[in-house]
């Protein structure tokens, strides 16, 4: 990823007012406190036996998992995604891959591995558990999504336009809540998308043990939870429309240190 | 790491489970739990059933809790006796139901000092018991709790 | 689509990376055309939240296409169409402001999880201070505190109020504020129970 | 999650042995509507049992007001490498778990 270094060192230094920015927020010392006190690892500790849990048509675990630095290596893997994949000929972000080696390595098809893509506090789904775990190997690594190849702008671009787009019943777009600095949707605090000032502390901390819902939580679930509240129909798990927003909120928040899985309110 | 889990008595909870609670006691009374004083519905039948009526305000007893919690239903707390000899540590929440949130008991090899997530249903002081020398002292802190969402 | 990235590709890495901040993109007609297309693909019916619900009209199209900004003379001959569809009651259109706060509150209905049938609320709060002492409220919107104390409750302050509720965007093209009228969201007497809620002397926002 | 896993650290600190216990525990208030609108019954955790070589050095009784999920820390005096550390829990429908590491 040698190839963003440049970049990211820039997107670092315009990320740097955030530290401050944050500290403002009433909310700051029991972010902290809560996120110290976090039982983040053991939905981790689920994950990592759903990696090596050999299951499906092909008896197989994800362990030759293929998350863009090689077969099974987590190190690294998350804070690299979205990226294009040459194999399934297509951008995808951490779940879609997952879902793909599902559906390759352990034989399984796409509506059965999708029947519970969310899960709930008693039982988190696949896909959030192992994004906890996987995305644990990214701590502390610098957020650089692949924008190289043609595919990758391509998704890029789609999110910026999706981002913007208003439709629905109550004509809202993601930049309504999320396009605009220093507003709230009732005491939340609604974070600018477009802006890596603050598309960078919030993407750092992805996926997040969800305080109010006691789960862990991830994009494609944000991407999913937001178009339902923007009124419109459901987009399909894993679809390029859900890719491409975490494509360009990712690029955006491109530079900054991840520091997951974090907790959320 | 090494993981055990036993069920033995999970067979006996499952056909309990129609009985009232308080048929399961004999088996957790195996371990004590002042069910009393858990049981207090305000601050001062707590105190009296902890036996801290009267506890002497304290500055040695440090609480260490977020001002505002965005969510009630995670507050994080940690508390530190500095009370030479402490022998336990009580928490209690003053406006939840059952103001009792737990109590620690440390022997010789552990140090006065938890940190551990509470629920509150709203902005309330909490406060803290530290036994010592047979005498209970006292401290608190209040925790503002803003219970927001879209209602989505 | 195809023109922006054209664009793209004989930019420069960095620019490809990340928008400069702040900066929407440059839409097409056709780069709209192609987002629907996209999301017609990918999403699917749910619940009440049914696909047509992806058809722009021509407000969220000319939105789309200026960036939330439009030229003024195609706002003001959209506003004035949307004006023309609003439904004023006659009579007073001052309804309970009890009934006009918990509607307020509700911010729910129409989603797809959201039971059919069940009338919805307004999602004031979510963007709107309103009762100067309930303190959950967002700031998407202007505040509404005092609202009928500086304005009094004229009946062309109850008709502008009211129609505001019904459809913002005759008023305000690009608003940020959903069409809670015309949308179907909201019914007549609901909305009269928020006018009350703004206008009315007695309620808690002119206290 | 519902009752089952835990999960500890026993880290040395400055003086002391820094030990993080988390536990799976859905801790039911008994208040909370499940989603077939009954009330969820009343399961929480009551006792709490620390103990260092076999020895028990913390003994906690909780209520129903311990978060979800419930995440522990207590601290030890001295402590040194290899240290056995035990907690279990035991709750008010009689399930107990136990987990153990060595301090590192």
């Amino acid at each position: 990823m040698h190839r963003f270094k440049l970049l990211g060192a820039l997107l670092a230094l315009s990320a740097a007012p955030t530290l401050a920015l944050a500290q403002k927020s009433p909310y700051a010392d029991y972010q902290r406190m809560a996120a110290e006190n976090a039982p983040t690892e053991l939905f981790e500790l689920a994950g990592e036996e759903l990696w090596k849990k050999k299951q499906g048509p092909k008896n197989a675990s994800l362990e030759r998992c293929d998350l863009g630095q090689g077969p099974g290596v987590l190190k690294g893997a998350y804070a690299a995604l979205p990226r294009y994949f040459a194999d399934a000929g297509r951008v995808m972000d951490l779940e879609t891959r997952l879902l793909y080696c599902m559906e390759t390595l352990q034989g399984r098809s796409r509506e059965e591995a999708t029947k519970r893509a969310f899960g709930n506090a008693n039982q988190g789904s696949e896909f959030e558990l192992l994004s906890a775990y996987i995305a644990r190997f990214s701590n502390g690594m610098k957020i650089t999504p692949s924008l190289s190849q043609p595919k990758e702008r391509e998704s890029y671009e789609l999110g910026r336009a999706l981002f913007y787009h208003r439709v629905g019943p109550w004509d809202f777009s993601c930049a309504t809540c999320h396009g605009v600095e220093g507003k709230r949707i009732r005491m939340s605090e609604l974070p600018k998308l477009d802006d890596p000032k603050y598309a960078g502390p919030l993407m750092a901390t992805w996926p997040a043990y969800r305080v109010s819902t006691s789960k862990i939580v991830t994009l494609q679930w944000r991407m999913n939870d937001c178009f339902r509240q923007m009124r419109t129909p459901e987009p399909a798990f894993g679809s390029e429309t859900t890719v491409a927003l975490i494509h360009f909120m990712t690029a955006t928040a491109g530079g900054e240190t991840y520091r997951g899985p974090a907790i959320k309110r | 790491m090494e993981i055990r889990r036993r069920n033995l008595l999970k067979a006996a909870a499952t056909a309990g489970a129609l009985l009232v609670a308080g048929l399961l006691r004999p088996v957790a009374a195996l371990a004590a739990w002042s069910k009393e004083a858990f049981g207090a519905k305000n601050l001062a039948d707590a105190m009296k059933s902890l036996g801290a009526t009267g506890a002497a305000p304290s500055a040695e007893i440090a609480i260490e809790a977020p001002q505002i919690a965005e969510n009630g239903s995670v507050v994080p707390i940690e508390i530190t006796s500095k009370l030479a000899g402490t022998t336990a540590i009580a928490v209690l929440i003053e406006k939840n139901p059952f103001p009792l949130a737990g109590k620690f008991n440390f022997s010789e090899g552990a140090l006065p000092y938890a940190k551990l997530n509470v629920k509150m249903g709203e902005t309330s002081e909490i406060r803290v018991i530290a036994w010592a020398g047979g005498k209970a002292y006292s401290a608190h802190q209040e925790v503002k709790v803003t219970i927001g969402g879209c209602g989505g | 689509m195809k023109r922006t990235l054209t664009i793209l590709a004989s930019a420069t890495l960095a620019a490809c990376a990340a928008a400069p901040v702040g900066e929407r993109p440059t839409v097409t007609a056709a780069d709209i055309d192609h987002v629907t297309r996209v999301m017609k693909q990918d999403f699917h019916a749910r619940g009440q939240a049914t696909m047509n619900r992806l058809e722009l009209d021509e407000v969220q199209r000319t939105c789309n296409l200026y960036n939330d900004q439009p030229p003024q003379d195609v706002a003001k001959r959209l506003e004035e169409a949307q004006l023309k569809e609003i439904k004023i009651p006659s009579g007073s259109l001052i309804g309970n402001w009890q009934n006009g706060e918990k509607i307020a509150q509700n911010g729910r209905g129409t989603m797809w999880s959201d039971k059919p049938g069940v009338q919805p609320g307004g999602s004031c709060y979510n963007c709107h201070r309103i009762q100067p002492k309930k303190e959950a409220y967002g700031t998407i919107g202007p505040s509404l505190a005092g609202y009928g104390k500086t304005r009094g409750s004229s009946p062309e302050m109850q008709r502008y109020t009211y129609g505001r509720i019904f459809n913002s965007k005759a008023y305000n093209l690009c608003s940020p504020m959903p069409r809670l009228g015309h949308a179907g969201s909201l019914n007549e007497q609901q909305i009269k129970d928020l006018v009350g809620l703004l206008l009315d002397p007695a309620s808690p926002v002119n206290q | 999650m519902a009752a089952g896993p835990m999960k500890m650290r026993a880290v040395q600190g400055a003086g002391f042995t820094d030990v993080r216990v988390l536990m799976s525990h859905p801790m039911e208030t008994g208040q909370r509507k499940g989603p077939d609108g009954k009330l969820v019954p009343l399961h929480f955790i009551q006792n709490l049992t620390v103990k260092v070589n076999g020895k028990v050095v913390i003994e906690g009784e909780t209520s129903q007001a311990v978060s979800r999920n419930p995440v522990f820390s207590f601290r030890l005096k001295g402590g040194a490498k290899g240290d056995k550390i035990e907690v279990s829990w035991l709750d008010n429908q009689g399930e107990t778990n136990s987990t153990e590491t060595a301090v590192a």
